[in-house]
């Protein structure tokens, strides 16, 4: 394997291009018109254009992104997660084009990618899951059946695509008026983000905490289970936050946790990384949700608490390589780490969207601290893709001090020019249910009340008045239009740290 | 030189003037001195004393950038610099406008809430299209009740009332692209 | 211990506030004239100035430093490291007026800062040393008293000030003939470093190894040592590249150089984190080279790869706690581990200092990298003091992987303005030789030649013609005069990214 | 638009033009098709095309600066722009220096050295103090000989002669502080 395509953009790609560097390997970055100088494009190797800014016609596109890949004489190509990682066509197309695509086989992401037929391959394997339809509900179901299916299940439930992720195409419904507009919403937003609009129900369990396990698996029989991660900080159904090892999880619990993961991708044939996501109720029992078939975003809280390069061992699976990972290792946590992932959003605005130019960037750095982030400053964030602009991942020998680190990082870390979700992840460090660990996959709801609900950190008076008299001292202190560089010195003052007098 | 800065829910009074190589800012019926250094475009290293003391020693980096949620065409401060400002200071993001003295006119003051009780008006915070319309003109809606959506980031955000009352304009129409700043709708 | 006042400049003082940060403890910084905008200052929670630019008038008067601790309220002083870190008089300064210095006692300083008194505790400890005089030789001993020594101990023959650290006030001297001249060079470095011109002399090992054994003493009579490191890479006798563990280095001989240097520690009556050097010869003996009674720069990598934050065990043995760390796991390396120090100076040019200011500043991310750094872009480095700018360290499972993103790493690091060591590391990072941990302390100078020759890094022809074309372009697409913003939109404009067109 | 580029030990010509959305870069008898965007004030994000190929796909990242080891007052390129610059490229650091064609004379072309046999001016390459002066107006110096000693940044840095020759002009004395780029003294 000597050059490897990326099929995705943003951190992810900038991730997998760092792998690859630190494999020897070359590497091909794919763009969209509105991504021609984003991260990913400037550290890869090579980078091929693959059409418009739409995913649609270009992240998402199977045939251009083949052809980039063949013309560009990659041998291999990595999904990374999100667009086409989990499109069985794509791995059936790299494939049928002679490439290898890292990830696995085109029959298990069909497989656990219908979330109907991942819960009949879970309660094959043995393992419990969330009471629900067992069929997919499509399109053209009319909203009486599936009214009478959920009266079955029972209120309050969940409606999920079939072919989710993300949390996209996810409503809660609390009793049946509100079924037909959230099926209505679900099945929109599926059809738009995974072009199926097929659903499901499923009982809500209703203080569940999220709790899931990475597994790597080898041609060769080998898989393998790591220490699991907890997930439980999530908004609009999507993870926010993500720590490992989980204070949920006792070691008895684990060892059945992970077993149970292991069986269900046994069952499946699986190869190569995947995570198996659990329920885990109050009650102590956990059930199978779904397995996602790829590199998960939140893959390097793994990655710190094991020291194993996730990306790298894809990239050896797919090349043949054998498992030979001691399991012991895996399974105990060399450390606490947590991620916050940051979004271009405004959280004092019910996480509303907040793309555009990033005019300063401030990145945190020092001990216990890993950014990974496809932003830069001067990078206009683009409308067309998910907002995260970069994952903020810390570590320490305990829980608190990788939360202290986290605090201490977060306030280092400066995002200028677009809202960002730093000021909500202050305030849930501070927050002492959190803390101490008390928390479910409601908690961002509960803590918040309704979103859009005002800030979530109200300033004090002695940061409003520290924040007044920076802003009177800038304009007072401002170089006067009078005295502005030529446009020729202009570009050799760039950042100047000057006296001013 | 005196400017009214609105932070929080209230107008601060802050008049600046040089001392040395020094800055004296008055606020809030104390004055601090101030030392401060220009390091990068719109960042500033300031050390400010502590009330009454003339040592400054308290280190604060604020860096300034124009507001990311205020409206295209917000007002301008002076000389065209924009007079809405984000300000990252000790880890917070603090939301600023800043006029020359007198500028805001005699309606606010400090403890008078900025958001006030007039008309309230529907903004898109970000370019998107608009999937959903859900209100009329001439309804009457309920605070927190959804009023439009606008599909964004591949996802839906649906935008609420913030109180009760009736909608007056709906500037938009399904399908419709719309930028950041776009007035969608207005609620009386 | 609410609040510690930072004793030192530059990146380790950034690293104290981090650790200090991460306890919830407040911090106040120290500031020469020209250190008023360094990144130090901005992160603190206060600052003080302490004078001049010049190091005698600022960082190493004691006296208004401790006055600066008491107006401000600290109740400790962290001394970093270089300055007054090893300076006893200042750690009895701060005892005396009842602020608790965080390191050793006054009277382990001076022990040890006397690298003849040194020499005898480790000789009364059982511990090998190299054959040297075991007097100083003062300021005024006639040169051909000094002549006469070396005779005694042979040619070639090390000349180190007793009052030494960081390589300065040392010279190696090949024979007679050159001692005059050396000892002029060394007495004069020493009594500009250290205000102390006293020498001694020291048989020349001719190609050993350097390694040290960092360890931490509690007030409680626990010694715990941690595995090695290596840092045998060396230029003008100062450490540049350092790694952990070291390929030399047996589970035994790790054993028994761990065992001494706790024999050492515990002769006098060690507290605090402190590093012990020996010199490894090529026959597997070792000899106890010095004591360094403070935090050693190349600290992160013990950092990374036994998962303790040192910084924050000085803090907690000052304050009187106890070492509950496992020992086992200290000895245990979890990662492999190196550090690059990128210097501001010029690898082409006999790694002269290279200071002014830093226009553009790209540092590397991603998995297993740490930079270290007290630079920002836009800051000026100053010509008072050391021109190391930050320290870059990566790790992995295995040295090759360590090696592999240390390349990756310096590959995306980007110091504009000044001239810096990263291409040295390049050229470093490619020697099969180093590839091999074939190498000793005489490494750089064997493999340069003599210093000042030549580019490390011959730039091939593609390279070059990539940078050619580079330069036309931007030339060629520069906004021209004509239409440059105004200064009112300048501001807004800043690392705009447009098409050019 | 024709520049002349010196780069390592050659002068390289280089001509540019614009086609459409690209340019076309001809450089040692080939032409390149390069995407290029601006990403900050001195940095380029370049796609070029390999030899005749006419699709850019290879990926350079180009930061430039006006060169860290140029001696003050180096010659201007253009309108002001410096011509010597430092190009950081694919992890490497590549001094340069580019002028509009012919603006080099005619004294150098490709594989002559920069490096001239004429006389030595041994420069300081940082600001300092020159703590000793080793030689003397008039002496004979050989190559790698020691000959003034300029204090920085806590070290005594050693300046040598780079070959045999005599020193004619010695600028400085002990104890002066001197610039980068001051120079020190010249031997023939």
């Amino acid at each position: 394997m000597k050059k490897i395509l990326i099929a995705n953009r943003g951190e992810i790609a900038v991730r997998v291009i760092r792998a690859c560097r630190d494999m020897g390997i070359a590497t091909v970055a794919i763009y969209s018109d509105c991504d021609r100088a984003a991260l990913h494009v400037r550290l890869a190797d090579e980078a091929w254009p693959v059409g418009p800014s739409a995913p649609r016609e270009s992240y998402l596109r199977i045939d251009t992104i083949v052809e980039a890949a063949k013309k560009s004489g990659a041998d291999a190509v990595h999904p990374g997660y999100g667009f086409l990682a989990e499109n069985e066509d794509f791995a059936a197309a790299c494939r049928d084009a002679g490439l290898i695509f890292i990830g696995p086989s085109p029959e298990a992401i069909a497989m656990m990618g219908s979330k109907t037929a991942a819960r009949q391959a879970a309660i094959a394997a043995g393992v419990a899951v969330v009471p629900g339809t067992e069929e997919p509900i499509g399109d053209q179901t009319p909203d009486a059946e599936v009214v009478k299916a959920a009266a079955r299940i029972g209120y309050p439930l969940m409606l999920k695509a079939v072919a989710g992720g993300g949390g996209k195409g996810m409503r809660t419904v609390a009793d049946a008026a509100d079924l037909p507009s959230a099926l209505r919403a679900a099945r929109s937003e599926a059809q738009s983000a995974f072009g199926d609009g097929a659903v499901y129900l499923e009982r809500r369990i209703m203080s569940p905490r999220h709790i899931e396990v990475q597994l790597l698996a080898d041609h060769h029989g080998t898989v393998l289970p790591f220490v699991e991660r907890e997930c439980s900080i999530q908004r609009r159904h999507q993870k926010i936050v993500e720590e490992s090892p989980s204070l949920a999880v006792s070691p008895d619990l684990r060892r059945r946790m992970t077993s149970a993961a292991v069986a269900v991708a046994k069952a499946v044939g699986y190869t190569n990384a995947g995570t198996i996501e659990f329920l885990l109720d109050a009650d102590g029992s956990f059930y199978f949700l779904e397995m996602n078939t790829r590199l998960q975003v939140e893959h390097p809280i793994t990655e710190v608490v094991t020291g194993v390069d996730l990306v790298q061992w894809q990239i050896r699976i797919a090349r043949g390589e054998k498992l030979d990972l001691d399991p012991e290792r895996l399974l105990t946590p060399q450390a606490h780490a947590i991620e916050c992932r940051i979004y271009a959003e405004d959280p004092d605005n019910g996480f509303m969207p907040s793309p555009g130019r990033i005019t300063g960037l401030r990145v945190p750095h020092g001990p216990g601290v890993r950014d990974d982030s496809g932003a830069y400053e001067g990078w206009e964030v683009p409308i067309f893709y998910d907002p995260m602009i970069s994952k903020l991942v810390t570590w320490g020998e305990t829980r608190d001090q990788a939360i202290a680190r986290m605090k201490r990082a977060l306030a280092e870390y400066e995002v200028r020019g677009i809202r960002t979700t730093i000021p909500f992840f202050q305030w849930m460090l501070s927050d002492e249910d959190f803390l101490a660990a008390r928390f479910d996959t409601t908690f961002i709801d509960r803590k918040r009340g309704v979103p859009g609900n005002g800030v979530l950190q109200p300033i004090d008076d002695r940061h409003e008045e520290l924040a007044a008299i920076a802003a009177a001292v800038f304009l007072f202190t401002k170089p006067s239009a009078g005295t502005a560089s030529a446009p020729a010195s202009r570009w050799r003052d760039t950042g100047r740290s000057e006296a001013l007098r | 030189m005196t400017f009214d800065v609105e932070v929080g829910d209230a107008i601060r009074t802050v008049t600046v003037h040089r001392k040395g190589l020094l800055l004296h800012v008055a606020i809030g019926g104390r004055t601090h001195v101030v030392d401060v250094r220009r390091v990068g475009d719109a960042t500033l290293s300031m050390l400010v004393s502590n009330g009454d003391a003339t040592r400054p020693v308290t280190s604060v980096d604020a860096a300034l950038h124009p507001s990311a949620a205020a409206a295209p065409g917000a007002r301008l401060a002076a000389n065209g610099i924009p007079g809405a400002f984000d300000i990252h200071l000790d880890g917070r993001t603090i939301p600023v406008q800043i006029r020359q003295a007198g500028a805001f006119g005699r309606q606010k003051e400090k403890g008078t809430g900025v958001t006030g009780t007039g008309p309230q008006r529907i903004v898109s915070p970000m370019p998107g299209k608009v999937v959903r319309v859900l209100v009329a003109a001439g309804d009457e809606v309920k605070a927190r009740q959804g009023l439009v959506v606008v599909e964004a980031m591949k996802m839906e955000n649906e935008l609420r009332a913030d109180r009760n009352g009736r909608v007056r304009d709906v500037a938009v129409t399904v399908g419709q692209s719309v930028d950041a700043g776009t007035v969608l709708m207005v609620v009386e």
